[in-house]
């Protein structure tokens, strides 16, 4: 019998102007990372409320990954440097919670960077991977 | 009447847990009393009162009422309620066994809440005599008696023995059920510890409160008093009171868009929310005065006048200890209740 | 420290009312027993000298009901202890009340005794509490009198105080203290010192008897939206009752979040939560996280500060830095 | 009790018709999946319609008891439920729980009385249940005079059944008015409570004496109507109104809908006037 | 409810490939609220958008969704078509079924079921689309260029030309940039000041053209069509206005030992200075770093030498506020440091030399009047190593060079060694190569000519050490077609060292709010389709700063910028972008969080007026988003605790939605 392999669930947020757009680039130089990841595009990476986050854990996901540009290099000048400190704190706090610290990510992929996201994500995958099952962050509700 | 010492008290509690679910007041770290699921060699706490009233158990904070599947156009309806088991929560006091009377009054009346009733017809409430009332206590307000409740089973437990006397058919099967661990007993050591508790009673600090004032068809005698005005100033309009309240009932239903369909569940609300009466054509509570004299008037007046009189407090006090700021029901009957609290 | 007697707060109020400088006074009502002090408004000194009390139990803070009183007309005296004056600043800086119609009188404090301690110690039927300098006796309906040490039964908060400096006042009675060199992360240390399943252990069972009484919530200074994220229905993350442990860690992170560099850790939460979850140990956890990634900040410490949550350096911890610091 | 079986689980439904009435109401047909009617109802009675996932309101049955095949709603769009509603498509189904409420005393204090039904606006929907009744049970009452008002010629609700039926039925008396001159309208201009008044003025005492009232509307029309049909001397004992409060379990328990010790979703929603005034004043 | 369309793209081969669009289409189809779906090979091509439209009237659809290539590639274009049928443009969105997913994926089945779940996150969030409308804002019709080299010249001209006002600003004393530097140009070898020359004059006659020279960009604000723009006019203690340029204060100064930049301190100049005979302005500038005047206040030299009296020693930094409507960011590319190459012995020997100096050592008017000779004894060279690739396309050294190919140094390589043979036939010339890449018009032929005509010796291998014996330097390297270590007595040694762009470009970009690549080298919105501007609405990229550039490359990506430029001002408004910020005054509390978080002060506060409870009226403090200045970046959703603060096109239900179907 063929044993169904786990495929975690990644919601991986993209600022528009860097990451979206290393995204696009792994895609153009056919760079493969897991289909698991799903990218949600928005316009920089301090558009990511904490509670997006939660919500993708609640709704199921085993990983959420946040990319933005390098700091420095934020499209709209700040927007990342907000985002470093605001996810500097919840994700100490979700760690401070006993919540598995490795299913939160957050990575600086520039537009040129699509090696550099395509390697991200099989990293990320993999790491989500061998943790397993989020199970400390689920709603059993959304999984019926 | 039954006995079983208090030295067999875990055959006895192993033998209920062999019927039936069994859940007893356990002592918590930090002096939290909360009821848990019996499991072997648990020890019962002596404490007055659950920080969480017996309520929880008979109509839960949240519960799933049932789920919807779509697609397209269409809708499925499924209700997806699990089989009610048999559960048995022991050591009831006075108060909360009361405030079931007055659940029962809300959830079976017609149309009966099907839920509720699953609930009460699967569980035996064992009752147990307060021998130690606290300075918050004021259930003989309401005319209850502390010293002898009655749920299906009443208990006492004096220095060395617990004592059982069925009151209910529920309770005289489950009663019957446990004669291997029990003995036939006189009722002497009960009286004696009713009589005892009387006298405590008659010492409470809250002893003189008297509720006569209020009562069925007395509407319009408090709903214009200009003293809620200031009772309810420093009200945060939190739910603390409603919540820990064994009488509170109000409840909400929504939705929750699960991954597959929609789960419809209810769960508790508070009249004391801002956003309890909002609707789209506007809030007829407008301000916390409104919300909070809606409470104590539903407590002390609406309720009565649709049940007979009966007050829906059952005094146990619990949002006397809990307000955070210790505004509650006792301090509204004095300023409200003219000469007989002064 | 000087003890501050109520008569001493009636006499000030008298005469700031008399001379016109306020038109109401918020202050603390005496209750049924020792303990159940609660925050009211007095108009005139017959009032106060009737009900008023300030003593071992008049731990609320205030600051937060200028919000509401500020509104109204005229001027309100408002008694601020030391930890109290940390929110009213955190309150201005936010624009959320009229300074303008506020007199602060800043008084000290030698800390706030907490009734369940009492409770626990003692048990059922207080009658009496009475406070002497070193003890606190207490008389009860089964034992008797019983002499406790004030020290046992001092608040957790108190315990754990921050400050004896008042930050804000327009007069201040009595001498002002120092801020002091507080303990108050050493729970926080302590809980990080746990394994991650620990840890997990730890708050599921705590946040497992969470009510969603929303107490914690409405009596936070720092929470004074107009309406919460957690009762808006266009939210997208209203909810009433926590139906499981993912709503209950959702609405208190979230709910920590939203105070995160806002919070004064003045403790009402955890002291007004009546399943008695420890709440603060939250808001510590952001608080000593943003002492130790952004330099030390204390929210109300003076007006207008910046909170770290808005603000940033180039050089900041990055998030994958902040949560591995115990690796090593 | 009625066909209630759990009260808190409603039925699957299917909207087979929907009619746009105005600019911002619509009336939806409403049949079980086996193209029944989901419910015996009472003129005045509600019902909580829902879709899941979006929420549950509870609207006032616009048909009458006597129409054997189907049950309509009137709904205006207010909220998040009625926006949904109206951009329902034919075959969408819905869930439907009820009805619910007291409904309005048609076989017992009505009956023999001459009616006066006033509306204004989306109010005339709880009423025409009880209009339809009425004139299905012609015999067992008086002469019939409805006036219904609206803030213009396209807010009336029900327009073609008003002028196709109504006006068409010589037992009836049918009083329409606009609140502004309108092009293309050559009826009454001006507001309900003084157009009431006029048409009311012109009874006799005698007709007066056994007219029942049936009022709903905006509190503002509402109060002045009351207060101009007080001047011509009715009693209160003789107006009849339907509230519709922010119910939400349609049973009695859920807490929020009492105005004093009565639930407007259990005790209501139709209160006789002296009835309402015995209320405390939160409403 | 909308009434949603559902259109899959094969792209050709692209999407359909690895996707089975069929599947995605019918199972997008079953989607609450879709009412239409299909799929087809070229949903961009005239006759898919025509597919669209017709299925936009006929469905009466509300909105749409289109599963496709990347939103960065066709989003506009879809919008525009929506737009064309009557329905708002925001209510489309993209589902990238072919950059994130076709494109990595190579299982079809994978493929298909991830496009299915991108399909149905499209369509939960177009459930809860609303159409946007966009503001308008006017157009300053003028425009910055900063940076005065070849390309900020070129721009600038065209954009004047054009009717439209420009200013440049250059922070070195004159224009000309690295161009003026040069002796001839591949692979022609006319000679750069020729050809340089007249344009620079051009620029300072033009009367639509400021130049800023010795001046650098300060601040900048604002927003497309509308930047403010702070430019410091650093003080050159000599009164532009009045200034001759008759050079006799530069001769005058005592200060004879100031290291000469323009030639790469290869001989020196005095603290007065105009760095070359045709700068322009051409105007002194006080070096003040060496004024004994300026330092010591005794001196004056220049002072009472000029008779123009242009000298003025109290001179201070000058701040000029100006408006504009486009940026042109033209900073321009240096060679890197040669600190970290010590294999080389640059810094040992004064006879390794980079070819920018090898450039001026062969320059007319360069330190030796373009006499071929050793720096170091001034002895004329007789074996020149040229070494190519230095620093460039160093994958395995990124710390001391870069990743990329500089481009130009095989091409100027190929022309030193072509002029020295021509020059000095006696002089042997080796040239070590990794490639020779010469992909340009004429460049191959001229490559061939450097090896045939006039045989310069290329040896393809990398050169490990070069150590200075006596007056001598020992080359090191390796032939790798004859497979042999090659150990050669050179008299110089000539460095191609690779080009980085230039360091104020970066604190420029951050300033600018335009992205820059990991090189710092500005991105381009699209790297085909959009190569001269940046992401950021209003700035373009002329030259070397978006990337390695020739001459002739340069002046046509300068012209392009300039076209862009003009398309820009040329319209009287602008419509903004719709998707900004919004805040909810019911639920605003007045706290002034989000404020402190906007990077574009679009938020103020107003105390307005609320209806309370019991007809009562409240004032209360609430934000206001300025529409036209928000660039919507959302910081400030986060920031606000209440939630009060929501994002237009990118709203927290939409995102919740997004998150909630991807997670199904």
């Amino acid at each position: 019998m063929q044993v169904n392999e786990y495929k975690p669930k990644i919601v991986a947020f993209c600022c528009n102007w860097c990451s979206y757009a290393g995204a696009d680039l792994a895609g153009s130089n056919r760079l493969a990372y897991p289909a698991e990841v799903k990218v949600i595009r928005v316009p920089c990476s301090c558009r990511v409320n904490p509670m997006f986050i939660l919500r993708a854990f609640q709704r199921g996901a085993d990983g959420v990954i946040l990319c933005g540009c390098h700091p420095g290099d934020c499209h709209y000048t700040s927007g990342n440097y907000y985002t470093r400190r605001r996810m500097a704190l919840l994700f100490s706090m979700l760690e401070y919670l006993g919540i598995e610290k490795e299913r939160t990510r957050v990575e600086w992929v520039s537009a040129a960077e699509g090696a550099k996201f395509a390697a991200t994500m099989n990293d990320f995958v993999a790491t989500v991977k061998s943790l397993g099952e989020n199970k400390r962050l689920e709603d059993l509700r959304c999984k019926r | 009447m039954r006995k079983c010492s208090l030295s067999n008290s875990t055959a006895l509690f192993n033998k209920i847990a062999e019927n039936a679910t069994l859940y007893i007041p356990v002592d918590l770290e930090k002096g939290r009393v909360a009821y848990k699921k019996y499991a072997d060699g648990m020890k019962m706490s002596d404490a007055l009162k659950t920080d969480r009233s017996a309520k929880d158990f008979f109509f839960p904070q949240t519960e799933n009422l049932m789920e919807f599947k779509t697609e397209g156009k269409s809708i499925e309806i499924i209700d997806n309620r699990s089989e009610a088991e048999d559960f048995v929560v022991f050591g009831v006091r006075a108060c909360d066994v009361k405030s079931l009377e007055v659940l029962d009054k809300v959830f079976l009346a017609e149309p009966v809440d099907s839920y509720y009733k699953n609930r009460r017809e699967h569980g035996v409430i064992v009752s147990m005599a307060c021998t130690r009332p606290t300075e918050t206590c004021f259930c003989g307000t309401f005319g209850i008696d502390a010293s002898a409740p009655k749920g299906d089973i009443e208990c006492y437990k004096t220095d060395d023995a617990f004592y059982f006397n069925a009151v209910t058919e529920k309770g005289e099967a489950l009663l019957a059920k446990l004669d291997g661990v029990t003995e036939s007993s006189d009722e002497k050591a009960v009286n004696e510890q009713k009589e005892q508790i009387k006298k405590v009673l008659d010492k409470l600090p809250l002893k003189d409160l008297k509720a006569d004032e209020f009562g069925a068809d007395k509407t319009d005698k408090f709903f214009n008093s200009p003293e809620w005005k200031n009772l309810s100033e420093a009200c945060l309009g939190c739910g603390t009171c409603t919540f820990v309240c064994p009488t509170c009932q109000c409840y909400d239903i929504k939705d929750f868009k699960t991954n597959k369909g929609v789960q419809r569940f209810r769960c508790w609300d508070s009249c004391m929310y801002s956003d309890f009466t909002k609707m789209s054509a506007g809030q007829p509570r407008l301000t916390q005065m409104e919300r909070f004299r809606q409470r104590f008037m539903h407590k002390l007046v609406y309720f009565p006048t649709n049940n007979d009189g009966m007050f829906s407090c059952v005094g146990c006090g619990r949002c006397v200890a809990k307000c955070p700021i210790s505004m509650n029901i006792v301090k509204v009957m004095k300023t409200l209740g003219g000469k007989n609290n002064d | 420290m000087q003890k501050i007697t109520r008569e001493a707060l009636i006499e000030k109020a008298a005469a700031l009312l008399s001379e016109g400088k306020v038109d109401r006074v918020l202050g603390w009502k005496s209750g049924e027993f020792s303990y159940d002090v609660t925050p009211a408004i007095f108009n005139n000194v017959e009032e106060m000298q009737k009900d008023f009390v300030y003593g071992d139990f008049s731990g609320a803070n205030f600051s937060k009901y200028l919000v509401k009183e500020t509104k109204k007309d005229g001027k309100v005296l408002i008694f601020l202890k030391p930890c109290d004056t940390y929110s009213f600043n955190q309150l201005l800086t936010e624009h959320r009340f009229d300074r303008e119609k506020v007199y602060a009188v800043g008084i000290p404090c030698d800390g706030m005794i907490d009734e369940n301690k009492i409770k626990q110690a003692v048990g059922d039927g207080i009658l009496s509490i009475v406070s002497e300098s070193e003890t606190v006796k207490v008389e009860t309906l089964y034992d008797g009198v019983k002499e406790l040490n004030r020290a046992d039964v001092f608040s957790e908060r108190c315990l754990n105080c921050k400050s004896k400096k008042h930050v804000a006042y327009d007069e201040l009675i009595g001498e002002d203290g120092l801020v002091l060199d507080s303990n108050r992360f050493d729970e926080v240390a302590k809980l990080e010192k746990m394994t991650a399943d620990e840890r997990f252990a730890f708050w599921q069972n705590e946040l497992s008897r969470c009510i969603r009484c929303n107490a914690c919530r409405d009596i936070c200074p720092a929470c004074t939206c107009e309406k919460c994220v957690f009762d808006n229905p266009n939210s997208g993350v209203e909810n009433k009752a926590a139906a499981n442990s993912f709503e209950e860690k959702m609405f208190h992170i979230i709910r920590a979040f939203h105070v995160a560099g806002r919070c004064t850790d003045c403790g009402e939460c955890s002291r007004v939560c009546p399943q008695h979850i420890p709440l603060h140990l939250l808001n510590r956890k952001f608080i000593k996280d943003i002492n130790t990634f952004y330099g030390d900040y204390q929210a109300g410490a003076e007006v207008g500060s910046r909170a770290p949550l808005v603000n940033y350096t180039k050089e900041d911890i990055e998030p994958s830095e902040a949560v591995n610091r115990g690796d090593e | 009790m009625t066909n209630v079986k759990e009260p808190l689980i409603p039925t699957v439904c299917v909207i087979t018709d929907i009619r746009q009435d105005t600019p911002d109401v619509k009336t939806f047909r409403v049949l079980t999946l086996d193209g029944k009617k989901p419910f015996i109802h009472k003129p005045g009675q509600c019902a909580m319609l829902s879709m899941p996932g979006v929420g549950e309101a509870l609207f006032s049955i616009t048909s009458s008891p006597t129409n054997t095949e189907y049950v309509e709603f009137s709904i205006k769009k207010c909220g998040c439920v009625t926006s949904w509603l109206h951009a329902a498509e034919v075959g969408q189904q819905i869930t439907v729980r009820g009805p619910y409420g007291n409904g309005f005393p048609v076989e017992t204090e009505f009956k023999g009385q001459d009616m006066l039904f006033i509306a204004g606006g989306i109010g005339l929907a709880p009423v025409r249940s009880v209009i339809n009744y009425v004139r299905d049970n012609r015999a067992n009452y008086g002469k019939v005079d409805i006036v219904y008002g609206s803030r213009s010629k396209d807010d009336l609700v029900f327009y073609k059944e008003i002028i196709d039926e109504w006006k068409n039925d010589p037992t009836v008396n049918v009083h329409l008015t606009i609140d502004r001159e309108q092009e293309g309208w050559d009826g009454h201009v001006g507001f309900v409570p003084n157009f009431v008044k006029e048409v009311a003025e012109k009874f006799d005492e005698d007709k007066k004496a056994k007219t029942t009232a049936v009022l709903c509307g905006p509190p503002i029309m509402i109060k002045f109507t009351l207060q101009g049909l007080g001047e011509i001397g009715f009693n209160k004992e003789q107006i009849y109104t339907t509230l519709e409060l922010r119910m939400k379990c349609g049973i009695g328990k859920c807490g929020r809908c009492n105005v004093g010790s009565k639930y407007v979703c259990k005790d209501g929603p139709v209160f006789r006037m002296d009835q309402l005034d015995a209320l405390p004043d939160e409403y | 409810m909308q009434r949603i369309g559902v259109f899959v793209c094969w792209c050709g081969s692209n999407i359909a490939g690895t996707v089975d669009v069929q599947a995605v289409s019918d199972a997008l189809g079953k989607e609450p609220g879709v009412v239409f779906s299909t799929n087809y090979q070229y949903m961009c091509s005239q006759a898919g958008q025509d597919m669209i439209k017709q299925a936009i009237k006929e469905h009466n659809l509300t909105g749409i969704v289109i599963c496709s290539c990347s939103p960065r590639m066709h989003e506009a274009t879809f919008r525009k078509t929506a737009a064309a049928a009557g329905i708002n443009p925001y209510m489309v969105e993209i589902a990238n079924i072919r950059e994130q997913c076709s494109w990595i994926h190579k299982d079809m089945k994978e493929g298909t079921e991830k496009a299915i779940v991108l399909g149905r996150t499209a369509i939960a969030k177009v459930h809860l689309n609303t159409p946007l409308v966009p503001g308008e804002s006017p157009v300053t019709k003028r425009a910055l260029v900063i940076g005065g080299g070849i390309a900020g010249i070129q721009t600038a001209l065209d954009i004047a030309d054009a009717g439209f006002y420009v200013d440049i600003v250059e922070k070195k004393p004159t224009i000309g940039g690295k161009m003026a530097q040069l002796d001839k140009t591949f692979p022609t070898l006319d000679c750069a000041a020729c050809i340089l020359t007249p344009k620079m004059v051009d620029v300072a006659q033009h009367e639509r053209i400021r130049i800023f020279s010795y001046s650098e960009v300060e601040h900048v604000s604002g927003f497309v069509g509308n930047f403010d723009v702070t430019i410091k006019k650093k003080a050159r203690y000599v009164k532009e206005d009045v200034c001759t340029g008759c050079g006799l204060c530069t001769e005058k100064c005592p200060q004879k030992k100031v290291p000469n930049e323009f030639n790469l301190g290869m001989d020196n100049r005095r603290a007065i200075y105009i760095p070359f005979a045709q700068a322009v302005p051409k105007v002194a500038t006080i070096d003040a770093d060496y004024c004994t005047m300026l330092k010591t206040g005794k001196c004056g030299v220049c002072s009472k030498v000029c008779t123009a009296k242009a000298i003025d020693y109290t001179q201070k930094d000058e701040f000029i506020e100006e408006k504009y409507g486009a940026i042109v960011a033209a900073t321009g590319f240096n060679p890197i440091s040669m600190d970290k190459f010590d294999e080389f012995a640059y810094s040992q020997s004064k006879d390794v030399i980079t070819s920018l100096e090898f450039e001026r050592l062969m320059n007319a008017a360069g330190p030796t009047a373009g006499k071929l000779v050793r720096p170091s004894d001034g002895v004329h060279p007789h074996k020149i190593v040229f070494v190519q690739c230095v620093g460039s396309r160093c994958a395995a050294c990124a710390e001391k060079g870069k990743e990329y190919c500089s481009k130009i140094c095989c091409m100027y390589t190929a022309k030193h060694a072509m002029l020295t043979r021509d020059k000095y036939p006696d002089t042997d010339v080796t040239v070590f190569y990794i490639d020779v890449r010469t992909p340009g018009k004429q460049f191959d032929e001229f490559y061939r000519r450097a090896v045939e005509e006039y045989g310069v010796h290329y040896i393809k291998g990398m050169v490990g050490k070069v150590s200075p014996e006596g007056n001598k330097l020992i080359v090191q390297g390796s032939d790798l077609i004859a497979n042999k270590q090659l150990k050669i007595e050179a008299d110089l040694v000539v460095l191609a060292a690779a080009i980085e762009p230039d360091k104020s470009a970066r604190p420029l970009a951050t300033m600018l709010t335009a992205s820059m690549d990991t090189n710092d080298f500005f991105t381009e919105a699209h790297p085909k389709l959009r190569p001269v501007e940046s992401p950021t609405a209003g700035i373009f990229l002329s030259g070397a700063c978006q990337g390695p550039k020739d001459i002739p490359e340069t002046v046509s990506q300068a012209g392009a910028a300039a076209a862009k430029v003009i398309g820009l001002l040329s319209k009287d408004k602008l419509t903004g972008n719709p998707c900004v910020a919004h805040s909810d005054e019911m639920m605003c509390n007045g706290c002034s969080t989000c404020e402190k978080v906007c990077p574009y002060g679009a938020i103020t506060y107003q105390d307005k007026e609320f209806r309370g409870p019991n007809r009562t009226t409240l004032i209360r403090r609430v934000a206001q988003v300025n529409e036209a200045v928000c660039q919507g970046c959302g910081c400030c959703t986060v920031a606000c605790p209440s939630g009060a603060m929501d994002l237009k096109g990118f709203a927290s239900k939409q995102i919740m939605a997004e998150v909630d179907a991807i997670c199904k």
